[in-house]
């Protein structure tokens, strides 16, 4: 039995048994290796495209790109100051989790996109001074409703923009491919 | 790409970040030890690890004594930390370059994200100033608070040491550039310096004359430790009065 | 002639016969039959018992401590301020040591055309592989973060880092990396005649086993030809590898700013020690398999513990020289942290370590070893190889843990206790032995090959009343 | 063509695979059709036949320049392959006696790889297919394989027994 | 600030969850499992990413230096000195810097013991009602702050007796013997204040100002002046002690006294130093004999002669404290050594002594109640005069010898405790209302010494509380309210806050200060702002010396309990003191002399450990009248040989996992023996030290090898 099982394998037909099983195996595999890449679903599918559109700078939400290390997220206040008057929030039901937060004094818990790893230190400020635009590295928030991030950030892709800004400047690129400036 | 004879060996310079330790009013109280550990997330490792050399400390003050009782003395204290040698024995003999010399600062760095744990850095080290993480210490809730988001924290199975408090010589000068000037000398200090109440820790630039601690190191007889090894360590100690 | 004359001749020339395996040529198939028969021998329950325990030695003591170490951390270990180096680092340069005997065998002997290498030149390149596998899990037990140990090797990436080419530690990564590939290949090529053997004499399994891995090597002229150039250049090449694996093993030591290993002599003082230990594990190796496989009294004699007793008390002599050589410099320099080590060496607590490895290292092969009658006694060279072997293990252990517990900074002195490193170490020891038992059932230990184009080489012969024995250049 | 035949001659010892070698040259087999095989390495000089032509050192030569040329990689052109300058202590970025090292093993390794290579190359191993040969080869008999006329075959076999063959029969090739 | 913004509100941008998630989540992309929380209110002065630096008081110990914290995200990131403070100018001790374990530690006490503050409150109230006003006892810390203003308003309005304030610091360091002593001598009790700084010479008579005494930071500041100054010339620092502390290690010579004999040998001194500096021999040093004072006291004449060449050649300031002062002579000691000071003629001039400046809202000097006091109150409490106990700041079971009874004496009345940590007196409490941790209150502490300034130290929240606790102030006002009539009248305010603006609205119109304000609520910003309020001038009193030295004193022979062969020195660790064990970096830290850490140690001389025939770490048993104790030896070169010596720290049978069941409590062998001032004579027994047997190593920082060449091999120590 075992035996005759063994024989059809090595029959065409068995071949492509064997391979189409395998196939299975390792694309299951790959879907679970993928899913743990998955980010959690943000709290609200906030759409920054129709805020944008709307014209809202980026710092008017995320005021800390210019003075320091963190970005940061708005408070529900500042959210809450335009929505309070729109009144779509009242009957959206996307829009729901923010009533009902700044209602019940809850906290909106997002779920950060950009993030580099906490061995690296990364200041907003000087990219800002800079004159890098928020665009270069988050991408353009008026194509997408819930942001993405559109780069790898790992090292490489760090130092490939340093290296360009610093052009011809050696003092400059000393500064900017030192091991100290990002990692302490 | 930088050229390598662009690059100024540190071995000709002065350094650019130095401290000067005066030893004579050093009254080994342990605030800049805690001061240290509580700036730059230093981990506690416990009775059992401590007392078998595990601790963590980057700064540690040493004391041995002379003569017999009743003539005993205690010699001067001597607060020892990483010495960010000109000449660093620590950084060649890492395989992975994770101790290498900063261009830009002239400080040993350590990085520990590259770090594999080969402990080679801290063997070579003669002033065995070096710490390793020999375990994933926990710090309980809600101790974490306290962590100072400027300074990693460091895991299990990395090496670590003094860094002069980098993150703190990193704000002042983003401070400094983002208003436009230098930063100035006094302007920001290491914790340990900022918290010594003798004021026996001075740091500052020793590429600057007119600083501080130039000032004492030329002023005051300094030595430096091990010297001979050929190092050139950058913190300058005043032994005696 | 007389009867007498003639019978006297003829027993001079048995009792040559006895003694010599190249003079007391067996036909081929014989000696297949015999090597067949040892390795095919079905294993007595003593057999599985000692398999049985070393493999519960390998999985506890290898395998699940050092789960357990990669789990908690270095912390596990004995290692600490100021002896962030340990065991596993003692266990390397001891087994990197090891490892040498297989090379020193097969292949300086061989070019300088040591006959008396022929049996086992097998059952020492096996040391080396084996030796070889045991440091390189030593090594990587010592890394903090051993999970990143990839970074050691040099390949392009993202963060466009390359390893750091000026640490010694990345030159011994290389260094032993070669060392294993080379000594492995060394180990596989005259192996492979003797494959073709047992898969023409095997059935079943290990038809299978021995055909895929014989290559399909037949024995052709155009085969032999090139297996014969290929072994020479390996016997030439391989040697100053293995010097350059334990001189910069040595540097690893010699070129860090510490009393006591900044030490020129380091390199060579290395590379002699590796073979005193190496030539021991070696020659205990050859009394094993002597002792507990069939038909092994045949091809492993008297004589060639004799001559690897002359070889060791030669080694001894050239340790002892190396030894003394260090310490009088040392001493002599007079800094005073150098002073205060080999003061520290010799009366501090584990001085009792010091004397016992010059004990172990030179009294008791010098006290043994210059007699021809106990040099040939199979039991007593291999005791003193053991000996040897401790003693060299002790000289790791004083140059590592206890010499770095003296620095320039007393006031961070401390000795070494170790700690998981004892369950460790005992399990590449059992690792290692249970390497060669496994490997004792599956590949012919005797070169049959070799030893038979070493009978065909040999003749006697007469100058004038004198029975000689000459042997011919055969390459 | 007259019809060719593979025959096989099975000695027990050197001298006689040798003179039959000589014998068989002598009965019109050519050098190219005969081969001798055996459980040890015979040189070619022994049986009186044309030296073999081995590119092992040939190749281990390639390798090794290959391997050394890993190591001028490694050694002086990696380092300037940072985009940032890293350095350690005030040694240079190219330390001079390090990189000796680098390059000794770098070109050993390549030796010595390519040697081994070299043999797989040159015996065209592994190789699985079934082929002409005697198991009793590793018990040390040597055995002359050759090619020769149908019509010889007798001649040829009678001749090889008077010089000592064991036996004489056709070649067959067989999984090994 | 108060009590608007919730927790939740206050905190919550997860940087440190950041770090701690990407540890959990291995091989992922660790970023993608943490989660983010904006505020949802910005607090006020608060941006995204950047550090909040709040002034305040350090409240480790009762010296009041100020600190500047630094918060992100509500978090307290540092505590560093207040540069503008002019007790400490910008610096700090170890134990300062550690006080955000305090704030972070595990082992705080969560919420009150009745689980709702409603109940706890009136739990309080009903005390208040239901006792008695004499039946009822408010025992504080040592600092000089607005709870204790609080308390004692309402103590005064309600006829209890007026709040007592007490600390084993106060015990080692002596004050009240040190006041009365200025009492007897000037006329005029105080804290005397010793300027180190200016001094040419000093000559300290076992006060360890450099380790725990009075203000150290302060002190050290001084100690450089002495050392290193632009004017004068290095002065030298002579240190008389039993057993060598850091200010004996940093002296210039040290004087190993046997314990009890420094008044002795301070006289002597005297006599020795006039008659080198000819004229008549001031009649307080006529009836001591030298050589016998030498030979008491265990040292050489010749010693003592040259500590007297030394005196006669300087103007030296002589300074009595601590150890010397716990004997039953210590009163004597105190005054016999400031009596010296006479000869220098250095009463309220540089370099001299000073009585400590009063703080702005203080008219006259009050220090922390004496053991003798203490014991007074244990007996009131036995006997059941008190009923209910308050007690904050202070822990009265640890702190206080084991002999005076305390503990047992709470079985007779309800104890309230405010503790922020599970100490032992919180945990014989019947209630406990946990107060906030000092970075997380408000208040204004004065500053007791120190400084040449009058200085009212300020607190404020640096971050909202982070467990259910609640300010004792805030406690006590809602229960007064809650109990109504007096109380209620005494304490009319809304909240802890107005209590203290209210209070500093007296300093409203105070000129020579550090600010002025036009208004209250502007008055309270800068007071928050600098972090407290203090005068420009030099507010220190001159004390009126001049019958110094035409008194006498008979520096009698110091009275010592037990039997046992050792003089008993127990000393305060300087990192850990009474309550610095709980915090992890603290026990972390090396013991400045020993090095030893998270543990216990007995200091004994190593020829005497040789003759007791014990080694480092054997451990052994110390036994006094009063208690016994065991613990690992630490063969120290610098204690006299009839001496031995041990840190008060450590032994906590509560106070959480870092602190609990680590190595002994010093208190346990000390008896109830008090000096004439009513401190205790903590020297003032005699120990039995036995061999054990077993052995505990000791976790050193130094090497034992490479600093006393223990296990190198040849002759050790």
């Amino acid at each position: 039995m075992v035996k005759k099982f063994f024989e059809w394998l090595k029959k065409p037909m068995g071949l492509i048994a064997v391979g189409i099983a395998f196939l299975a195996l390792f694309s299951g595999f790959a879907y679970w290796l993928n899913t743990t890449q998955q980010s959690p679903d943000q709290p609200i599918q906030f759409p920054h495209k129709t805020h944008v559109a709307f014209g809202i700078q980026c710092l008017y939400c995320h005021p800390g790109a210019s003075k320091g290390p963190a970005a940061g997220l708005p408070s529900q206040a500042k959210c809450w100051a335009c929505h309070n008057q729109i009144a779509k929030t009242q009957s959206s039901a996307l829009l729901a989790p923010l009533k009902d937060a700044v209602l019940a004094g809850e906290s909106l818990e997002w779920v950060p996109v950009a993030i580099v790893p906490d061995f690296v230190q990364f200041n907003h400020r000087p990219h800002i001074a800079a004159g890098r635009n928020c665009e270069e590295c988050h991408g353009d928030m008026s194509q997408v409703n819930v942001a993405e991030n559109p780069q790898v950030m790992n090292m490489g892709w760090c130092l490939n923009c340093h290296i360009e800004a610093a052009g011809e400047d050696q003092e400059k690129l000393i500064k900017l491919s030192d091991c100290g400036t990002c990692h302490y | 790409m930088i050229r390598p004879e662009e690059i100024k060996m540190s071995a000709e310079e002065t350094g650019k970040w130095g401290m000067v330790i005066d030893q004579d009013i050093c009254t080994g109280c342990q605030a800049c030890v805690a001061a240290c550990a509580m700036e730059n997330n230093i981990t506690f490792v416990g009775e059992v690890d401590s007392g078998y050399g595990r601790s963590m400390h980057w700064i540690r003050i040493e004391r041995f004594w002379e003569g017999e009782y009743p003539e005993v003395k205690m010699t001067p204290q001597q607060p020892m930390m990483c010495q960010q040698c000109g000449h660093a024995n620590c950084e060649p003999v890492c395989p992975a370059f994770a101790t290498v010399h900063s261009q830009a600062e002239q400080l040993n760095l350590q990085v520990y994200n590259r770090c594999v744990g080969t402990r080679y850095c801290a063997n070579n080290c003669p002033y065995q100033v070096r710490a390793f993480n020999w375990r994933d210490y926990q710090r309980p809730e809600p101790l974490q608070n306290q962590f100072n988001p400027d300074v990693t924290v460091r895991r299990m199975g990395v090496m670590e040491k003094c860094t002069f408090c980098i993150q703190r010589i990193h704000k002042a000068q983003d401070t400094a550039k983002s208003e436009g000037r230098e930063v100035r000398d006094g302007e920001f200090t290491t914790a340990c310096a900022q918290a010594c109440p003798a004021n026996a820790i001075v740091f500052g630039r020793v590429d600057q004359p007119e600083s501080l601690v130039s000032q004492l190191k030329h002023r005051r007889h300094g030595v430096k430790h091990l010297e001979e090894l050929g190092t050139l360590p950058n913190v300058t100690y005043i032994k005696g009065g | 002639m007389s009867d007498k004359q003639h019978h006297a001749e003829h027993s001079h020339e048995e009792h040559l016969r006895e003694k010599h395996l190249m003079l007391d040529p067996l036909p081929r198939g014989k000696m297949n039959e015999m090597v067949m028969e040892a390795m095919l021998a079905k294993p007595t329950w003593k057999w599985w018992l000692v398999f049985s325990i070393l493999a519960a030695i390998v999985a506890y003591g290898l395998f699940y401590k050092w789960g357990i170490l990669i789990m908690k951390g270095q912390g596990e270990a004995g290692v600490m301020r100021p002896d962030y180096w340990g065991i596993f680092l003692v266990n390397t340069v001891f087994w990197i040591g090891i490892s040498h005997a297989g090379t020193f065998i097969s292949a300086i002997l061989r070019v300088f055309k040591a006959e008396f290498r022929r049996p086992f030149t097998r059952a020492a390149e096996l040391m080396t592989t084996f030796g070889l596998v045991q440091a390189g899990f030593s090594v990587f037990m010592h890394m903090g973060r051993v999970w990143l140990a990839y970074w050691l090797f040099p390949y392009p990436n993202q963060r466009m880092m390359w390893p750091n080419l000026h640490s010694p530690l990345t030159w011994d990564l290389l260094a032993i990396t070669t060392y294993l590939l080379s000594s492995t290949m060394y180990l596989f090529l005259p192996l492979i005649p003797d494959l073709a053997m047992a898969r023409d004499r095997s059935t079943g399994w290990r038809k299978n086993f021995y055909k895929i891995l014989a290559l399909g090597f037949r024995g052709t002229e155009g085969e032999w030809t090139h297996l014969r150039h290929a072994m020479n250049i390996f016997a030439f090449a391989i040697i100053p590898v293995m010097f350059s694996v334990h001189t910069i093993v040595s540097w690893d030591f010699a070129a860090a700013t510490r009393p006591g290993w900044n030490s020129t002599i380091f390199g060579p003082y290395f590379v002699i020690g590796a073979l005193h230990s190496g030539m021991g594990a070696a020659i205990a190796v050859l009394a094993v398999i002597r002792g507990t496989m069939k038909n092994m009294s045949y091809f492993i004699r008297g004589e060639h513990f004799d001559a690897v007793g002359k070889l060791m008390l030669i080694i001894s002599m050239g340790w002892a020289y190396f030894f003394f050589n260090d310490y009088m410099v040392q001493w002599y320099g007079g800094d005073k942290w150098t002073q205060q080590l080999l003061h520290f060496h010799e009366a501090g607590p584990m001085g009792w370590m010091w004397f016992a490895m010059l004990v172990c290292n030179i009294v008791v092969p010098w006290a043994i070893l210059w007699n021809p009658k106990w040099r040939a006694t199979p039991w007593l060279v291999a005791t003193v190889g053991l000996i040897i072997n401790v003693g060299m293990w002790f000289e790791r252990y004083i140059i590592i843990p206890v010499s770095v517990t003296i620095n320039r900074m007393p006031f961070t002195w401390k000795l070494y206790k170790p700690g998981i490193e004892v369950p460790m170490s005992i399990g590449t020891v059992a690792l290692f032995i249970l390497l060669y038992m496994i490997a004792s059932k599956l590949i012919p230990l005797i070169p049959v090959w070799e030893v038979q184009e070493g009978q065909m080489a040999h003749e006697f012969k007469k100058f004038g009343r004198e029975t000689v024995v000459t042997v011919s250049e055969l390459e | 063509m007259a019809e060719k035949v593979d025959l096989l001659a099975v000695f027990p010892d050197l001298e006689p695979a040798a003179n039959a070698v000589e014998r068989l040259r002598a009965l019109g087999v050519h050098d190219d059709r005969m081969n001798v095989i055996s459980g040890v390495p015979v040189t070619e000089a022994m049986l009186g036949r044309a030296p073999q032509w081995t590119n092992v050192p040939r190749i281990a030569m390639g390798g090794a320049i290959l391997g050394f040329g890993v190591g001028v990689f490694l050694a002086y052109i990696a380092p300037f392959l940072y985009p940032y300058p890293i350095q350690v202590s005030t040694q240079g970025f190219v330390p001079g006696p390090p990189t000796a090292v680098v390059l000794f093993e770098m070109t050993m390794l390549g030796m010595l790889l390519s040697t081994f290579l070299g043999v797989f190359l040159e015996s065209f191993f592994p190789n699985y297919r079934p082929m002409k040969y005697l198991p009793e080869i590793s018990d040390g008999k040597i055995v002359v394989f050759f090619e020769c006329a149908y019509a010889e075959e007798n001649k040829i076999t009678d001749a090889l027994k008077k010089l000592g063959a064991e036996s004489v029969r056709p070649a067959e090739a067989q999984p090994l | 600030m108060s009590e608007q913004f919730s927790r939740r509100d206050f905190l919550k941008l997860a940087g440190l969850g950041a770090a701690t998630t990407a540890i959990l989540t291995g091989c992922g992309p660790a970023s993608r499992y943490v989660k983010r929380e904006p505020y949802q209110q910005m607090p006020e002065y608060n941006s995204v990413g950047q550090s909040t630096y709040y002034a305040t008081t350090c409240r480790e110990c009762a010296a009041g230096c100020g600190l500047v914290v630094r918060t992100y995200q509500g978090r307290a990131i540092k505590a560093e000195g207040n540069a503008n403070h002019p007790l400490n100018l910008g610096k700090t001790c170890a134990r300062g810097q550690a006080t955000l374990h305090g704030l972070y530690n595990p082992d705080r006490v969560q919420g009150p013991s009745t689980g709702d503050w409603d109940s706890a409150i009136q739990s309080v109230a009903d005390a208040f009602k239901n006792y008695k006003p004499g039946e009822i006892a408010f025992l504080m810390g040592m600092a000089p702050d607005h709870l204790f203003d609080l308390v004692g308003d309402l103590t005064a309005a309600a006829g209890m007796d007026a709040p007592i304030r007490y600390g084993a610091l106060s015990m080692f360091e002596s004050r009240a013997t040190l006041s009365k002593a200025a009492e007897n001598l000037f006329g005029q009790p105080g804290l005397p204040w010793f300027d180190v700084g200016n001094a040419q010479a000093v000559f300290s008579f076992g006060a360890n100002f450099l380790e725990t005494w009075l203000s150290p930071v302060a002190y050290t500041r001084g100690f450089v002046g002495l050392r290193q100054s632009e004017t004068k010339l290095r002065g030298v620092l002579v240190q008389f002690e039993a057993r060598m502390s850091a200010t004996g290690a940093k002296a210039d010579h040290w004087v190993p006294l046997r314990p009890g004999t420094e008044g002795l040998v301070a006289l002597a001194i005297g006599k020795l130093a006039s008659e080198l500096r000819g004229g008549a021999t001031p009649r307080i040093f006529s009836g001591v004999n030298p050589a016998e004072a030498a030979e008491q006291a265990g040292v050489e004449l010749e010693a003592l002669e040259a500590m007297a060449q030394i005196f006669a050649s300087n103007a030296v300031l002589a300074i009595p404290g601590g150890a010397a002062l716990g004997q039953s002579n210590g009163l004597e000691t105190a005054e016999a050594v400031l009596a010296l000071n006479a000869l220098s003629d250095n009463f309220g001039k540089p370099g001299g002594v000073y009585l400590s400046a009063l703080a702005p809202n203080q008219t006259e000097y009050s220090g922390p109640a004496s053991t003798e006091e203490m014991a007074g109150l244990v007996e009131k409490m036995k006997s059941g005069a008190i009923k209910a106990l308050f007690v904050h700041g202070v822990s009265p079971v640890f702190e206080l010898p084991a002999a005076l009874g305390f503990k047992e004496a709470l079985a007779n009345v309800e104890l309230f405790s405010f503790a922020t940590f599970p100490d032992e007196t919180a945990k014989e409490a019947k209630h406990v209302l946990p107060d906030h941790h000092g970075l997380e209150s408000w208040g204004y502490q004065r500053v007791a010494t120190g400084v040449s300034q009058s200085v009212l130290s300020g607190s404020q929240p640096v971050v909202s509380p982070y467990y259910n606790t609640r300010a004792t102030a805030d406690v006590l006002i809602a229960a007064a309210q809650l109990a109504g009539g007096k109380f209620a009248e005494a304490l009319p305010y809304k909240d802890e806050v107005e209590f203290i603006q209210t209070k500093l609205a007296a300093l409203l119109g105070e000129g020579d200060g550090s600010f002025s304000a036009p208004d209250a609520a502007t008055f309270m910003a800068y007071f928050q702002q600098y972090g407290g309020w203090f005068k420009n001038s030099n507010a220190l009193i001159a004390p009126d010396g001049s019958g110094a030295l035409n008194g006498s004193i008979e520096a009698g022979e110091a009275e010592f309990a037990g039997e046992g062969e050792f003089f008993f020195v127990p000393f305060v660790s300087p990192t850990l003191a009474e309550a610095g064990a709980n915090k992890p970096w603290l026990q972390e830290l090396p013991d400045p002399t020993t090095t030893v850490m998270w543990n216990s140690w007995i200091e004994i001389n190593p020829a005497t450990a040789h003759e007791l025939g014990v080694e480092d770490d054997d451990v052994v048993k110390v036994s006094s009248e009063f208690g016994a104790l065991e613990l690992p030896v630490y063969r120290y070169p610098a204690i006299r040989p009839d001496t031995v010596a041990i840190a008060f720290g450590q032994g906590h049978t509560a106070y959480g996992r870092y602190a609990e069941n680590r190595g002994v409590h010093a208190g346990d062998l000390l008896g109830a023996r008090f000096n004439e001032a009513g401190d205790l004579a903590f020297g003032g027994v005699k120990v039995r030290v036995e061999k054990t047997g077993r052995k505990q190593p000791l976790s050193r920082m130094e090497s034992i090898m490479g600093v006393y060449g223990v296990g190198l091999g040849g002759e050790e120590h």
